[in-house]
């Protein structure tokens, strides 16, 4: 049972990547990727504790996460291009009117 | 906690219907223009109020110095321990008449700010009767409640009606008042929860969580607590008194609030404040009081210098009038902090008539700045002419201020020169210094307004000698503070009972067995044995 | 209330009715205010006769008026207490009172506020009576505050003139400042011996319980309050801006009555004041100083009332002298025969400005003798009786003085005491000088005033006579029965005996008699060697001129520092210290606020890179928890 | 951890370093989509055999075509030559790792206690199965399935608004959502 641990390894590690991704990248749609690598990270040590636990629960978690992931995904990227229509530009930097 | 009559809470609710009442749409603008109705109604209220102030009093103290005590107690939350209780004791009478007295008077003075119409009345009311609830509660949550209701009507006319730099004085009033109050609210809330405790452990049945007699007799603090707690309480007063660092607020406000305001707020809320620190923090605070004595003599006795000095080189009558209030009570935190029964009963009489000298200045000299059009001493000279009633009364109450034999003013001090010299002689003789500073700045005022060669009054609207109802008024203050000063034996026989019990339980830590045989019989065949700690040894002065 | 009760409360009562009556019925008709005033006067003068008659036989009488101050566990009522040495300061107060009232009647028949003036007077007379008549010192106290007030209100009477005005302020603040000595004295007998009463203090184990640092506080303060009162260094220079007030209220207040309530008030509590010998040290060489002072000062004055200003302040400090080297009888013979002289002087002074139109400035006076002879003979009288020649009532109480202060048996001033007798005689000396001088320049030599001046009317000049015939026969018929009659309350006075007969009268009227002959020399005979004296001694008049820079002085320590230091204190603390302060809390939570907005960057990084540091550090936190 | 289990990882971390490395967004999302498969292949290993399969439909066909789409639509290149500048991802990476250190160590000691279950290990061998999902979508979960359609409509409606052309004037500033440039 102790290999279970690395797949939990493997999904905090990926799921790390993704958040330092977020935080590096100015591109505003190469942040959306790190965010959907972070969701599968979720995805992945959903699987792992179902297949420990050794009930399906996780399973089914997984997929209202795939579920959530799409909406989102639908949402995030007609927001990227409407941004990009005003201020011609996808960097997030340059959206920076909310400021003191 | 026996409810004796109804009446004692018809002291607080009657000027508070009555102020519901004066916003009534019968006193509408239209209908009542000048308000005359209004103010008659008011009036009439704030009379019968003091009328019943007098007959509960008279009711309650049938033989002579026997301990006066009507109270009146009424579930408020019972859960958490906090009940409706009012009680009227040697102590707060005269608080309590001075309240009423000086509310009647301000009603009374005719002119009122221009644009304030039926609300001026209203305000007035409302503030009598939270002032009239703060010296009447004995819960620590009701008396705080009352404490924070007085000061927003004071607040509302000051930032409606006030002078020029209204607002920044309000602000600045609130946020002092209040930083203070909210301190102590926190050491409030700590002794209602440990009160409640210890009660609940005793499996009290109704547990009076917040009343100050309750927590008293359970002595659960230990000194740091009451060191802490003590420290809490006494900033709230302090500022309220005001004592000296924390009076930042009062010049500002006595230069900006209108004349009825600034004498009501002038003779009532600094009271309140002394008050507090005779009925709670001695009770419950014993050690902290006998080791923060010898501090609050010094700021007090400072305070007199401090305050004369300053007084002395202000050109605005107001800010004047507002130093000389601080030395005035400065003198009278010195009485509290010697506590020795004579001092502090010195002390309750002395803020009272404080307070009815103070209204009456400030009412005199409102009507001289109407009349003048200008604050500033520079602009006044040579009234006594043109204005000698106004002259007569302003003689009087000066003299009355500068503590002269036979008023009501040289009884209160001569009381806590006596009782305090005992304890505190430099600090005694400190303030007898700032007496001297305080006869130069009130004579001065008084030669710069009055003598001086005859002028009819620069000011546009000369608003004419005092005649009428104020002739009435400024009789009746001056009366009260004559005969307070001939014959004071009466008031003093309540105050000092009332006083003694509230010092009990100083007077044990302190005396400890020795306190507890001496009896007071008179050795000295004409005058009392000193009630003071010193005997002739410790005297070195 | 038996009748002596009754007698008693009404000799304070008469006069405080007197002021209310005569002010009212005054306003309507000014003549009658005072009338009624010195009626209100002289009946309160009759019942201290009739009381003085019972006290004769060593009879007290006291009379409650208010239980005042008197609740559990203190009794202090306003009680008055008749007894030999009241009775005495009771008959000269309203004695000499009534002749001044009737003298004012005239004075101030033409002022506008004569009502005003009457009130004034009287109260003054019924605060003066409590004051005398107080049985504890709290009851003498208010008298002793309610005669400062009326100085400040009579002195003051004239108040369009701000000077006048400021005067009698000055007089209020000066009196107020020996009255904290006072309250101090009370403070200190209180809380040490218990009681306040006037009898009790005399009693010797009562004063046992003052230890000796309480006993020196308490007599120094009690002196403090009597030079506050009685114009002793460093208190008098109110005294000649007093001058500012009419006439008569000088007569009154600052000759006859107010000034002498400290020698009253020190004869009252004399065994307060002897219980450290140190104390009557310090009043011998203060009176001595005073003495000194006022006497050099007034042989320059011009101004008539000035120089009887500073002879009574001169005189005070003879009467000090007195208490000082423990003969209070001594010293209260004093006050009475000086109450009679100067209050004729100044009154004959009144009578002289009344007729010169208000000159007061005797080098514009001159052979007034002519036109006003009542009044000169009267001044005559008096200057002989204060200059202490023989027969005159001065020469009895000056001369037991200087008697006194030889066979002083203080310790610490036995050895100075012939030097001090010296000093004393060389002040009567010079008492005598400028009383010559004020004489000659006012009533010998020609006019030098405009308009021609008038004898006052027979209202004025009759009590200005009578007091003029006190004074001539006060000396040998008051001065030994006072004495012994007062024996009771004050101590027996032991003067060394001297011969008796012409010899000893003439030898003790020979400091007298030759001040007036060297005036006379210098002011009639050889105006050229007065010239001369005066360039000589210029330098030196100058300062006399000038009171010796008093009032100068104690400007320049008190109350110009007091004024800067108030400003300052205004300025630094209370503006900056405490409006600052107020102001720096409010300007340092704007600083921080401004501060944490610099986080808003807009950068959508920054926020998830917070965001990430907290779920970070919560990740940390609780995976140590479990 | 079986030898396949083991390949895909790596393969995964890879792909994800990748993303976050490569300078082109093109280039990061083909690495995304490789992510995603070897994903795919691990949930199998995990005998999550449906959700193997709908990650490969969902994530790699659907997703990723989209932003695929999006990436061709707004024709981006490489990143604009400004450099990263140091700090912000020192720190990112400091955190990360910081993360990684505290994390792992308290799940490995954690799973130690954990390991009564083995047991049933071969019992629900073929318990991956679109049977039993199904029966546990349709059984449990059937009220949370059924508000993920909802999830779904916004999602769709979302995108609707959001990517119109010709705002009518609703917002504030004609022309719909002003910027800078």
């Amino acid at each position: 049972m102790t290999s279970m641990v690395a797949y939990i390894g493997v999904s905090l590690v990926l799921f790390t990547l993704g958040a330092i991704g977020v935080c590096i990248r100015r591109n505003a749609i190469v942040v959306f990727m790190c965010i959907e690598m972070m969701l599968n990270a979720v995805n992945l040590a959903f699987v792992a504790f179902s297949k420990l636990q050794g009930n399906l629960d996780g399973q089914v978690a997984v997929f209202f996460v795939m579920v959530i992931a799409a909406a989102e995904s639908a949402v995030g990227l007609a927001i990227i291009i409407s941004v990009f229509r005003s201020i011609v530009s996808v960097e997030t930097t340059d959206a920076a009117q909310l400021k003191w | 906690m026996v409810s004796s009559s109804p009446p004692l809470s018809f002291l607080v609710l009657l000027p508070l219907l009555a102020a519901l009442g004066c916003l009534g749409p019968w006193f509408a603008k239209q209908r009542d223009p000048e308000g005359r109705l209004c103010r008659a109604w008011s009036l009439f209220v704030s009379g019968i109020t003091l009328a019943l102030a007098l007959a509960i009093g008279k009711a309650g103290m049938s033989e002579p110095n026997v301990l006066l005590s009507v109270s009146e107690s009424r579930a408020w939350i019972p859960s958490l321990g906090i009940f409706f209780n009012l009680t009227l004791d040697g102590l707060s009478l005269p608080f309590v008449l001075l309240t009423c007295a000086v509310s009647l008077a301000v009603l009374a003075w005719s002119d009122k700010p221009k644009e304030a119409g039926p609300g001026w009345y209203s305000i007035i009311l409302l503030a009598q009767s939270a002032v009239t609830g703060a010296f009447l509660a004995t819960d620590l949550v009701l008396f705080y409640c009352f404490y924070e209701a007085m000061l927003l009507p004071v607040l509302a006319a000051m930032a409606l009606w006030g002078g020029p730099r209204r607002l920044q004085a309000a602000l600045k009033f609130l946020l002092f008042t209040v930083t203070g109050s909210v301190l102590m609210l926190l050491a409030i809330l700590y002794l209602g929860w440990k009160g409640l405790q210890m009660l609940n452990d005793h499996g009290a049945e109704v547990a009076f969580a917040f009343d100050v007699t309750t927590l008293s007799t359970i002595d659960m603090l230990g000194s740091t607590q009451q060191l802490v707690l003590g420290l809490a309480f006494l900033a709230a007063f302090a500022v309220k008194t005001p004592i000296v660092p924390l009076h930042g607020w009062l010049p500002d406000t006595y230069r900006e609030a209108p004349h009825g305001i600034v004498a009501f707020t002038a003779a009532l809320l600094g009271k309140v404040g002394l008050y507090g620190i005779i009925r709670f923090m001695y009770p419950l605070f014993p050690f902290f009081m006998r080791d923060a004595a010898w501090a609050l003599a010094a700021l007090g006795a400072i305070g007199v210098v401090y305050g004369a000095m300053i007084a002395l080189v202000q050109r605005d009558v107001r800010s004047m009038l507002a130093y000389s209030s601080i030395s005035h009570l400065g003198f009278c935190v010195l009485g509290v902090a010697a506590a020795t029964e004579m001092a502090v009963t010195g002390a309750v009489f002395q803020a009272v008539s404080h307070g009815l000298i103070t209204a009456a200045l400030f009412l005199v000299f409102g009507r001289i700045i109407d009349r003048e059009g200008a604050r500033d001493f520079d602009s006044f000279g040579g009234l006594a002419a043109s204005i000698p009633v106004g002259a007569f009364f302003l003689m009087v109450f000066s003299l009355a201020a500068v503590a002269l034999p036979l008023t009501s003013s040289f009884v209160g001090e001569f009381l806590i020169i006596l009782g305090a010299w005992g304890e505190f002689p430099q600090w005694t003789a400190l303030a007898l210094v700032g007496v001297v500073l305080g006869a130069v700045y009130t004579l001065t005022a008084y030669l710069r307004t009055m003598f001086g060669p005859a002028r009819q009054g620069a000011g546009t609207h000369a608003a004419g000698d005092i005649s009428g109802p104020e002739v009435v008024v400024l009789g009746a203050l001056a009366a009260a503070v004559i005969s307070l000063g001939i014959f004071p034996a009466g008031v003093l026989n309540t105050i000092s009972p009332a006083v003694e019990v509230q010092l009990a339980g100083l007077t044990e830590i302190q005396g400890g067995a020795a306190r507890a045989q001496l009896d007071l019989s008179k050795e000295q065949p004409s005058a009392g044995q000193p009630d003071g700690r010193g005997g002739a040894e410790d005297q070195g002065v | 209330m038996e009748s002596g009760d009754l007698r008693l409360s009404l000799v304070v009562l008469a006069p405080v009715v007197g002021s209310v009556a005569s002010y009212l019925w005054g306003r309507r008709a000014p003549k009658m205010a005072g009338v009624v005033a010195s009626a209100a006067v002289l009946i309160s003068f009759i019942c201290s006769l009739m009381l003085w008659s019972g006290a004769r036989g060593g009879e007290t009488f006291s009379a409650a008026l208010s239980s005042w101050i008197s609740y559990g566990g203190i009794s202090l009522p306003i009680e008055l207490y008749f007894d030999s040495l009241s009775a005495v300061m009771c008959l000269v107060v309203t004695g000499v009172g009534f002749l001044i009232h009737v003298y004012s009647a005239g004075y101030m028949a033409k002022d506008a506020g004569v009502a005003r003036f009457f009130a004034y007077l009287n109260l003054f007379v019924a605060a003066m009576l409590i004051l005398v008549l107080g049985k504890t010192l709290p009851v003498i106290f208010i008298g002793w505050e309610g005669v400062g007030l009326c100085s400040y209100l009579l002195i003051g009477f004239w108040f369009t003139d701000t000077e006048y005005a400021k005067a009698g302020r000055k007089a209020f603040v000066m009196n107020r400042i020996g009255d904290v000595g006072f309250l101090v004295a009370m403070a200190v007998l209180y809380t040490a011996c218990g009681t306040l009463d006037v009898v009790e203090l005399g009693r010797a184990d009562v004063l046992a319980r003052l230890s000796p640092a309480l006993a020196l506080v308490a007599g120094l303060a009690l002196f403090v309050a009597a030079t506050g009162k009685s114009a002793q260094i460093p208190l008098f220079t109110w005294l000649p801006d007093a001058m500012a007030g009419p006439t008569p209220v000088s007569a009154l207040i600052h000759a006859a009555t107010m000034v002498t309530a400290g020698i009253y008030l020190m004869g009252r509590v004399h065994g307060v004041v002897e219980l450290d010998p140190l104390v009557p040290a310090v009043i011998m060489w203060v009176a001595l100083a005073t003495a000194a002072v006022a006497a050099t000062t007034a042989l320059v004055q011009n101004d008539i009332k000035k120089v009887l200003a500073y002879s009574t302040v001169s005189q005070l400090g003879f009467m000090f002298l007195a208490v000082a080297a423990g003969q209070y009888a001594v010293a209260l013979c004093h006050v009475v025969t000086h109450a009679f002289f100067k209050a004729c002087l100044f009154l004959s002074a009144g009578s002289v400005i009344h007729g010169c139109h208000h000159e007061q400035d005797m080098r514009k006076m001159g052979g007034l003798l002519r036109h006003m002879p009542v009044t000169a003979i009267c001044y005559g009288a008096s200057t002989l009786a204060i200059a202490g020649v023989c027969p005159f009532a001065g020469y009895y109480s000056k001369h037991a003085i200087l008697s006194a202060i030889a066979g002083v048996s203080n310790p610490l001033l036995v050895g100075a005491a012939p030097w001090i007798s010296y000093c004393a005689t060389a002040i009567a000396v010079c008492t005598a000088v400028y009383m010559a001088r004020s004489f000659i320049m006012t009533f010998l030599g020609s006019y030098r005033g405009s308009g021609h001046p008038h004898e006052a009317p027979a209202v004025m000049t009759v009590p200005v006579g009578i007091l003029g015939v006190l004074s001539v026969v006060g000396g040998f018929l008051l001065v030994h029965p006072i004495e012994s009659f007062v024996v009771g309350p004050l101590p027996a006075t032991s003067l060394p005996q001297e011969a008796g007969g012409v010899v000893s009268l003439i030898v003790g009227s020979l400091p007298g008699i030759f001040g007036i002959a060297l005036a006379a020399y210098l002011g009639m005979a050889a105006p050229r060697e007065a010239e001369a004296a005066r360039r000589w001694l210029a330098p030196l008049g100058r300062v006399f001129e000038r009171k010796y820079y008093f009032d100068e002085a104690l400007n320049f320590l008190f109350v110009a520092p007091i004024k800067r230091v108030s400003r300052v204190v205004y300025r630094a603390v209370d503006q900056s210290i405490v409006e600052g302060g107020a102001g720096a809390i409010g300007s340092v939570t704007q600083a921080v606020g401004e501060l944490a907005c610099r986080i808003t960057t807009g950068q959508v990084a920054t926020y998830v890179l917070l965001m990430f540091l907290a779920a970070a550090a919560l990740f940390s936190v609780f995976s140590q928890v479990r | 951890m079986s030898f396949m289990g083991f390949l895909l990882s790596a393969m995964a971390l890879a792909a994800g370093v990748g993303v976050v490395w490569s300078r082109n967004p093109l280039y990061s999302a083909f690495c995304l989509i490789v992510n995603l498969l070897s994903m795919a292949g691990l949930y199998s290993v995990l005998d999550a055999h449906f959700l193997a399969v709908a990650q490969v439909v969902v994530y790699a066909g659907a997703i990723m075509v989209l932003v695929l789409f999006v990436l061709m639509l707004l024709n981006l290149k490489a990143e604009s030559g400004r450099k990263l500048g140091v700090v912000r991802p020192l720190a990112a990476f400091a955190i990360g790792s910081w993360i990684v250190a505290t994390a792992y160590p308290s799940v490995v000691d954690n799973f130690k206690k954990v390991s009564i279950h083995e047991l049933q290990e071969n019992l629900w061998r073929s318990e991956g199965t679109v049977r039993a999902i199904g029966e546990e979508l349709y059984g449990r979960y059937i009220v949370q399935f059924e508000l993920s359609s909802l999830v779904l409509l916004i999602g769709i409606v979302g995108a609707v608004m959001l990517s119109k052309r010709k705002q009518p004037a609703i917002g504030p500033r004609p022309g719909g959502l002003g910027g800078k440039a």
